[in-house]
């Protein structure tokens, strides 16, 4: 049940983001990335956004260069899973104002503390945008003020 | 005979494609990655060719490329993949550098390569020189118009006519590759010696050239022998396209019409049973979860008088290694993690000599569970200058051109590695308990 | 406070709108950059795979130019969309026309090759007058071109073809005076034969030999090929003109394009075969002995030779070999070193490398080869080391004076526990057991304590082979048996099948202490087992003990010959076809054509 | 000393042109970080550990990294924190070792009185906890669920569930508060606490039956959502709180199955969302594809159920593929229920086989299998032959299975079973599993007044065509059987393949096959004893000679059963007073049980279940 992973991948296939909710070996895991990103590439616009990856589902979608991907139980509702990638992509655009791929790239870690804030355990926990953001800006607040107490610039 | 062409990266996606013959549907492509990831998944590793529903997959890897041909029939499968090759030779020459971003920034000209070099997927004009001189990557002006060169059809294809040099010279360059394997106990497996004669031709008109080398079954043929020197023995040769290969066989003459500039005349081959020329061993002592270390020795084993120069050694190190230190009686070590080996370099090697270099690295407590021990060779890198392992020696180049003019030819022997490999012996293991 | 109206994802968005409708505007465009700019534009989009056929009559309007590459690809355009636009390709066809008229020879052979590509009904008729002029056109490289388009008319339609003489032209063309033209001439000819209905397309004749001959030594490296694969349908008429042909064709040997090599040494081994028949049937003609004994020496340096080049080639090269061994196990005999594996070869170069080592095994070079496999056998590539220790075995079988040191190193192997080394060790030595009987038995206690770790089923019917055939020898066979009884419906059929057999075997040898077994392995494989071969082989040994156990102890337990290895090989027919294939794709896969090609049926007549 | 900074280290990577080049960069800049690391420099670790994640991301090693982001963790500052327990989070997972140190680090971080430092170590736990982890911390969480803070609370209830699922017998200790979450008005731990309680009840049937008695409070929690005006803060395009509501439908299924007064307790908010949720819009299908669900799971009223294939029926021609692809499914899972509701969209249904996208052929070839009937079994089977003609390879066997099972159990007549799955073998005979071939060969040994007929029909089977192996081999063993039958010929009804076949033409079949290129060592064994089985049944004496040749040549075969056999036949012409009772035709297998789930792809447990037939053996 639940969220197996969460890979952003973009159209060249490279990876921008995983994180994995189930115990795998890193050679499954890169097998996973290869094999889904394979499928996942080769779609075409006009068809579903769900594929059938072992004994597992694949739900993804593709906002312009980048593709949101999940990975969840047979029985769950792929419906609602594209709900969570969107709205997990409509809090990364209030975040970083415009998101774009790059913000990804170079503030990779911020695209991690962000969705830690909205998924543990392959599982919803917040389903306000704003409390995610509240969280997540104050955390960024406590960072840079340890910051400045040491006199380091900002990153 | 390909039926398309395909270019693609490394994930699968096409690049570029050209359909030859319309008798495979274009998506066939589509199945060519899931076939490749399947028969890796599968152990066996992926062949360069398959076949899956009546159509036939035969592809090369070059960098981040894939090049893919598909056929239908029972085609000659050596031809589609040298023509491949081939692709990758003249992409290159003509763009540097064949890469994923070099085919996008130059689709136009690939596209007319691929039109010229390949007619309803039987390989035609294949020479980048030839096709350099009507596939230009300056746009086409209207006031000059190319024509197909007399060369692309011609008996002498890769000549064009009308050459003029001022002074005529030529350059020969006589390199000897030595392939060594030698196991881990120190024993020769393999000692083999690929040479390459390569021209710089910068000669007027249509000349015609005679090579007399000191070949033994030359020699023999004709009933001389060997005014000096000994004769060698090459146990196969290969001759450039320009070089009459019924006369060579008749007679053992060497008898062409170069092409222009640089090229490659002949390459032969020959098995010797001589020492090694550099001679490593090595001896490998490791701390699991905390250190290992190397302690190497070098020998030049060739006479005193020469030197090898810009050698170097390199020496296989786990990949997560750290903290290098080294201690060399000569040269200077350094580690080159992107091939997780350490490299020795030493400029100057002097025949007859023998020199140690000692190692040390780190490794980390936590061990790359992923990561099965691997065990790759010591390779070494070296050119030794005026000197020949077979003793192959040029005896004359003789230069006729009609309107005879006087020309020089230059000759130059090396020496140098070719796939030269050491296997590294087991490594003395020391099981100590580290804590984390 | 507006988020809620985010709608549609425009994230992470760069949007491109109606960029078709901005090309076709600069398609029209009244300046030539622009146009030229905008055909570059249409052919990019065409190339990452966007569909830009709709600008068909907007390109197609820029077909008339004097800018080559402009021309270029509009022509490339077309080919691409023809198929899609089959009405507006007519619109096309002055233009071409024209072409084939252009005093550059460059833009006459352009058009001429275009329009063979484009594979539409409509176009063709068009194609045939210009196609007629360009067969005869001054310029070879024109009539190179038009010699290929010959082929593509052909397929679209062989009537037309024929009837406007073209395939006639091509069959003069052989005798044109360039190589080139020569061998698309024969490229052309070979592609019609194959595909027509007659076969007689293509029929040599002693004076085109000469010709092909000729144009063998002139043309390029491409064309080469060519000419020795159209040699291919050639019989000489005598062995002097087989000798003859041997003469002009050895020198490519000495070619630098490793399938020019490849097709002479086809080629060369085709006319020894000829020779070897002639010399059956007139067996004083001893000179031809002498000379394919000299051409089988002359075949292994350029073979050796092969191996030195890109490695999907070598590949080729090496599955070739293999079968060149497989006829003239003679050839390479001394060259076994060479094939040792080195560290960066790719896997699939190993793996035929090893299968090569094997057949070039002997009592001289066998050791050499132990120490090289068993280095082999502790390297991290799975397949590589499991085909590594089983090419120990496989010595061990072909050499006897070799299989007491394999058996050795086979033993220290399964020393080493790794399970899938120790599995394989067992299958390879069930078959040691078999070749020198009575020799290496006292390792079998070694090999039983592993039964646990068996988890492939090929290792297991192995042991559960050798437990049966040694039973009287195992203090303990029964148990180890009926360790194997509870799961028998959840095995493998091959391992069931050895079950049965051992169980049997067992009985036989002790009947005493295993006739309940013997009878619930019986009734377990006639009962509960639902493959058909199984149940009959069950049922053959349930009769054969009821109705006359002294019968069937003679039928079973009889003692076996010595395996051979040629279980291993080609059987000769097929052999023989693949050799007859060497460096097509047959010859890779050793399978014949029929077997891949189309949608590979194959009937039991074909065989 | 490392080279790059974070940003100059991403930038260099995007730099490279070729994989190669970023190959080099990042192993020249790991191994600079591993020797940094030596140094045990503070501040320098939070920069690497930084670098070398971005390194592990693109899938390079980072193994190296492990113990430095342990250190990060105890580090005072909250930046290093947040890295060290992102860097656990990636480089680590229940399997490592170096995970049980991670535990004291956990339980003072959630001990501590940042609020986001205790998120941290909740969110760690609640992703890669270990079993060991699981038993040591859970009092921790426990003791957390309690927690004033909503932002705690809800991370808490997530980190339960991971333990639960970890170690289900712990799911007591969070019992009592789990239910009083469910009170909770905040939305996050409402999320979240019916994602923890669906999971205990899904794990534990008394955890069950006590929240049968929270149906009302579910009830009221999703009237009072799907009721609610706008709410800015949970709105999903005119949809308030969606990831709530499927929560709770799915636990309300979960509560309803098999209980009848939870049933009833449901049926109005049910219908409610059923009818009044949008669906124009994802967000709205979400909702009611999850009601659909329900409403099929729980025992439902029949007015409700009617409401919920009604809008299956909507979805199935719905023009988003992402719906039809759910409809899809979702019949699937209603087809055993309700199969003439779901007989109506047949035509779509078949249709959907031919579609582009190879998502939705697949859920359509499953459902019409599903559909298959002894009424429509011709028609249907017809389709899907067609359809397995052209069918991707990876359907095949799926497909071969299901067409067999689907004519065992409907099939009007032998004769037409026969006719069907000859014609799978011949599409597909690569791709049949074993107990399919079983069947077949046990259907014709049963079936004797058809054994005339389709030991022809296998004979001219095998002369057009040896490569399709199930093929082969039900040839082979069918001519071994029957080979006197094939021989004596006889015609059929409407039959026009009857043409003479003599003893040598079928010897010469077998060499043909044993000779063929796709010879392996099984068909080999079926060969050998089919051959042998024949001496039997054939008369020419020069036929049986021939046999006992072709046997001879495999008595030095390498492959053990090979020789075996041939050694065992070629011995048996020693014997000739009992050769032939001891290969007389074989008897015939017992009458299966019918197989009554056509849909399952496990054959294994329907076989066996038939009695021996052989005398006894021994005395």
């Amino acid at each position: 049940m639940g969220i197996k992973y969460v890979l952003l991948v973009s159209r060249q296939g490279k990876v921008r983001l995983a994180k994995w909710f189930n115990t795998l070996s890193s050679k499954e895991k890169q097998k996973i990335i290869k094999e889904v990103t394979q499928m996942v590439l080769s779609r075409r616009t006009k068809m579903c956004n769900f594929l059938e990856y072992k004994d597992e589902k694949v739900v993804y979608r593709r906002y312009a260069s980048l593709f949101f991907v999940t990975g969840i139980s047979a029985t769950d509702n792929e419906l609602i899973t594209l709900e969570i990638i969107h709205r997990y992509v409509e809090i990364l655009d209030r975040y970083f104002g415009n998101v774009c791929e790059l913000d990804l790239i170079f503030n990779f870690q911020k695209a991690y503390f962000v969705l830690d804030e909205l998924i543990i355990a392959g599982e919803m926990q917040e389903s306000s945008k704003k409390s995610v953001l509240r969280v997540v800006s104050q955390q960024d607040t406590l960072e840079e003020g340890e910051n400045s107490e040491k006199g380091w610039p900002e990153k | 005979m390909a039926s398309a062409i395909f270019a693609l990266d490394l994930k699968g996606k096409v690049l570029i494609s050209r359909n030859y013959r319309g008798d495979i549907p274009m998506s066939a492509v589509e199945k060519f990655m899931p076939l490749v990831l399947e028969a890796e998944e599968e152990q066996a590793a992926p062949t360069p060719c398959f076949t899956h529903e009546g159509v036939n997959y035969l592809y090369i890897r070059h960098n981040n490329l894939y090049l893919l041909a598909l056929t239908k029939k029972n085609s000659n499968a050596t031809t589609i993949l040298l023509f491949l090759h081939k692709l990758t030779e003249v992409f290159t020459e003509y763009f540097k550098e064949l890469e994923e971003e070099s085919i996008r920034d130059n689709f136009v000209i690939i596209y007319e390569l691929l039109d010229e070099m390949m007619d309803f997927g039987y390989p035609q004009t294949t020479e980048t020189k030839i096709l350099q001189e009507y596939i230009t990557q300056e746009s086409h002006k209207l006031e000059i118009q190319v024509r197909p060169p007399m060369a692309v059809t011609n008996a002498v294809s890769w000549r064009s006519e009308g050459i003029k040099y001022k002074k005529n010279e030529v350059f020969l360059d006589v390199i000897e590759s030595v392939n060594l394997l030698v196991n881990a106990n120190g024993n020769v497996l393999r000692s083999e010696i690929l040479g390459v004669i390569k021209m710089k031709c910068y000669l007027s008109g249509m000349p015609e050239l005679r090579l007399g080398l000191n070949d033994k079954v030359m020699f023999e043929s004709t009933g001389r022998s060997a005014s000096r020197g000994k004769a060698i023995e090459m146990e196969d040769v290969k001759f450039h396209q320009c070089v009459r290969l019924s006369r060579f066989e008749n007679d053992r003459t060497i008898s062409f019409i170069p092409p222009d500039g640089e090229f490659e005349l002949m390459s032969y081959r020959l098995n010797t049973q001589v020492k090694p020329l550099i001679w490593v061993e090595a001896l490998v002592e490791s701390y699991t979860g905390s250190r290992i270390e190397y302690m190497i020795k070098a020998k030049a084993q060739f006479k005193r008088r020469s030197t090898a120069n810009n050698v170097e050694i390199h020496v296989p190190v786990p990949d997560d290694a750290d903290s290098p230190k080294f201690r060399s009686s000569i040269g200077s070590v350094h580690y080159a993690p992107e091939k997780s080996c350490l490299v020795w370099k030493i400029k100057q090697f002097q025949g007859g000599k023998e020199f140690l270099m000692r190692a040390h690295f780190g490794l980390p407590s936590v061990k790359n569970v992923d990561d099965p021990d691997k065990k790759p060779p010591i390779g070494v890198k070296f050119e030794i200058p005026y000197f020949t392992t077979s003793g192959i020696q040029v005896r004359y180049l003789k230069i006729v051109e009609k309107s005879g003019y006087q020309a020089l030819p230059w000759v130059r022997y090396i020496t140098q590695n070719g796939d030269y490999q050491l296997r590294l012996p087991e490594s003395i293991k020391n099981n100590k308990m580290t804590p984390i | 406070m507006s988020d809620f109206r985010v709608t549609k994802p425009k994230f992470f968005a760069t949007t491109k709108k109606g960029e078709n409708y901005e090309l076709r505007a600069d398609l029209n465009s009244e300046y030539r950059d622009r146009r030229k700019d905008a055909i570059k534009k249409v052919i990019a989009n065409m190339t990452v795979g966007k569909d830009v056929s709709g600008l068909f009559p907007d390109v197609l309007k820029n077909m008339q130019t004097e800018d080559l590459e402009q021309k270029k690809l509009v022509y490339l355009y077309l080919m691409n969309y023809a198929k899609t636009q089959p009405e507006l390709v007519i619109l096309a066809v002055n233009t071409f026309v024209k072409d084939t008229d252009d005093p550059n020879p460059l833009i006459r052979a352009l058009a001429i090759r275009t329009m063979g590509c484009i594979r539409v009904e409509k176009i063709i008729d068009y194609l045939c007058e210009p196609l007629r002029k360009s067969l005869k056109d001054d310029n070879p490289y024109v009539r190179k071109t038009a010699a290929i388009c010959v082929a593509k008319l052909y397929e679209l339609n062989p009537e037309l073809a024929i009837e406007n003489g073209f395939v006639a032209v091509l069959q003069d063309m052989v005798s044109d005076a360039n190589p080139m033209v020569v061998a698309n001439a024969v490229t052309a000819l070979a592609e019609i034969n194959e595909t027509s209905t007659t076969k007689d397309i293509f029929i040599i004749n002693p004076s085109t030999l000469t010709k092909l001959l000729v144009a063998l030594n002139e043309c390029t490296e491409w064309g080469r090929i060519a000419i020795l694969t159209a040699l291919g349908d050639y019989r000489p008429l005598d062995s002097k003109e087989a000798e003859h042909i041997v003469e002009r064709v050895i020198p490519q040997f000495q070619h630098v394009n490793g399938s020019v090599v490849l097709s002479a040494i086809k080629e060369v081994n085709r006319q020894n075969y000829i020779l070897e028949q002639v010399i059956m049937i007139y067996m004083r003609i001893i000179k031809n002995d002498e000379m394919i004994r000299q051409l089988v020496r002359k075949m292994a340096p350029p073979l050796v030779t092969l191996l030195a080049s890109a490695p999907e080639v070598q590949y080729v090269a090496l599955r070739n070999i293999n079968l060149i061994l497989q006829k003239r196990s003679d050839i390479l005999q001394n060259e076994m070193r060479v094939f040792f594996c080195k560290y960066n070869d790719p896997p699939y170069v190993k793996l035929e490398k090893l299968e090569i080592m094997i057949k070039l095994a002997n009592d001289k070079n066998v050791d050499q080869l132990l120490s090289e496999l068993k280095e082999y056998a502790s390297e991290v590539d799975v397949d590589f080391v499991r085909k590594s220790v089983r090419a120990i075995g496989q010595c061990a079988i072909k050499i006897d004076e070799a299989s007491e040191r394999c058996v050795n190193v086979l033993l220290d192997l399964i020393n080493t526990k790794v399970n899938y080394v120790v599995q394989e060790a067992i299958i390879v030595i069930k078959d040691i057991f078999r070749k020198y009987p009575n020799k290496y038995e006292g390792i079998i206690p070694a090999l039983c304590q592993n039964l646990d770790a068996l988890d492939e089923p090929e290792a297991k019917a192995s042991l559960i082979w050798i437990i049966g055939e040694y039973a009287e020898r195992i203090e303990n066979a029964d148990e180890l048996i009926v360790t194997f009884l509870d799961t028998f419906r959840d095995e493998n059929s091959q391992v069931q099948l050895q079950l049965v057999t051992a169980t049997v075997k067992l009985f036989l040898k002790k009947p005493q202490e295993t006739q309940n077994v013997v009878q619930r392995v019986l009734q377990i494989a006639t009962s509960e087992c639902d493959n058909p071969d199984i149940r009959d082989r069950a049922y053959v040994y349930w009769r054969l003990l009821s109705t006359d156990p002294q019968a069937a102890k003679a039928v079973v337990l009889s003692d076996k010959p010595v395996i051979s290895i040629e279980g291993n090989a080609l059987n000769g027919l097929l052999l023989e076809e693949l050799i007859s294939n060497i460096s097509s794709l047959a010859s890779v896969y050793h399978k014949p054509p029929e077997t891949f090609l189309g949608r590979g049926r194959f009937g039991a007549d074909a065989v | 000393m490392p080279f790059y900074r974070l940003k100059d280290l991403i930038k260099a990577i995007r730099a490279c042109k070729t994989a190669a080049d970023e190959r080099a960069v990042i192993q020249k800049e790991s191994a600079a970080i591993r020797t940094s690391f030596r140094e045990e420099n503070n501040d320098a670790r939070h920069s690497n550990v930084a670098k070398l994640l971005y390194i592990h991301m693109l899938g390079y090693p980072a193994h190296f990294g492990q113990i430095e982001c342990l250190k990060l963790v105890a580090s005072n500052r909250f930046a290093d924190k947040r890295l060290g327990y992102l860097g656990i989070m990636l480089l680590l997972d229940e399997n490592q070792e170096v995970l049980t140190l991670v535990t004291n680090s956990l339980k003072n971080d959630m001990n501590h009185s940042n609020m986001y430092i205790v998120g941290l170590a909740l969110c760690t736990l609640g992703n890669i906890s270990s079993p060991e982890m699981a038993r040591d911390l859970c009092a921790e969480v426990e003791k957390l669920l309690g927690s004033s803070n909503t932002y705690i609370r809800k991370k808490a209830a997530l980190c339960a569930m991971r333990i639960i699922r970890k170690v289900p017998e712990l799911q007591e200790n969070f019992l009592s508060k789990a239910k009083a979450l469910l009170s909770d008005r905040n939305h996050g731990v409402l999320l979240t606490a019916t994602t923890l309680i669906t999971e205990m009840c899904y794990r534990n049937s008394d955890t069950l039956i006590t929240f049968r008695k929270a149906v009302p409070l579910l009830v009221r929690h999703l009237k009072s959502l799907v009721s609610a005006g706008f709410s800015p803060e949970h709105d999903v395009t005119g949809v308030t709180d969606p990831f709530l509501q499927v929560k709770i439908l799915r636990l309300m299924r979960i509560l309803g199955k098999g209980d009848a007064e939870a049933s009833e307790a449901m049926n109005d908010i049910l219908a409610q969302v059923a009818t009044n949720t949008e669906s124009s819009k994802n967000v709205g299908n979400s909702i009611l594809y999850e009601t659909v669900l329900t409403i099929m799971d729980i025992q439902s009223e029949s007015g409700l159920r009617v409401l919920a294939i009604n809008i299956l029926g909507k979805f199935l021609t719905n023009r988003d593929n992402n719906i039809r692809y759910v409809a899809l499914t979702t019949l699937n899972k209603t087809v055993s229920i309700d199969t003439n509701a779901v007989q109506r969209h047949r035509n779509i249904i078949l249709d959907c086989l031919r579609d582009g996208d190879i998502s939705i052929r697949r859920r359509a070839l499953e459902l019409s299998f599903a559909l298959i009937n002894e009424t429509n079994v011709r028609v249907l089977t017809r389709e899907l032959l067609a359809f397995l003609e052209v069918a991707d390879n990876e359907f095949k066997q799926g497909m071969t299975t299901k067409i067999c099972l689907a004519a065992d159990r409907f099939a009007p007549n032998k004769r037409w079973h026969i006719d069907t799955v000859l014609r799978v073998l011949k599409l597909a005979g690569n791709y049949v599993r074993e107990e399919i071939l079983s069947n077949f060969i046990r259907l014709i040994a049963q079936t004797t007044d058809l054994n005339a007929y389709t030991v022809q029909k296998l004979y001219a089977a095998l002369k057009a065509d040896i490569s399709q192996e199930s093929l082969t081999l039900a040839g082979v063993w069918v001519i071994g059987e029957y080979g006197d039958i094939l021989i004596k010929g006889g015609c059929f009804e409407e039959e026009e393949l009857v043409k003479e076949v003599t003893e040598p033409d079928v010897i010469d079949l077998f060499e043909s096959i044993l000779a063929g290129p796709y010879a392996n060592q099984i068909t080999r064994e079926y060969v050998l004893t089919a051959l042998m089985k024949l001496t039997s049944r054939l008369k020419s004496v020069s036929v049986i000679q021939k046999i006992q040749s072709i046997l001879e040549e495999y008595n030095t075969s390498i492959e053990v059963e090979i020789q075996q056999r041939a050694i065992e036949y070629t011995n048996l012409f020693k014997f000739e007073d009992i050769r032939s009772a001891v290969l007389e035709r074989m008897p015939i297998p017992e009458i299966k049980e019918e197989t009554s789930r056509p849909t399952d792809d496990s054959l294994s447990d329907h076989v066996g279940g038939f009695k021996n037939s052989g005398g006894s053996l021994l005395d």
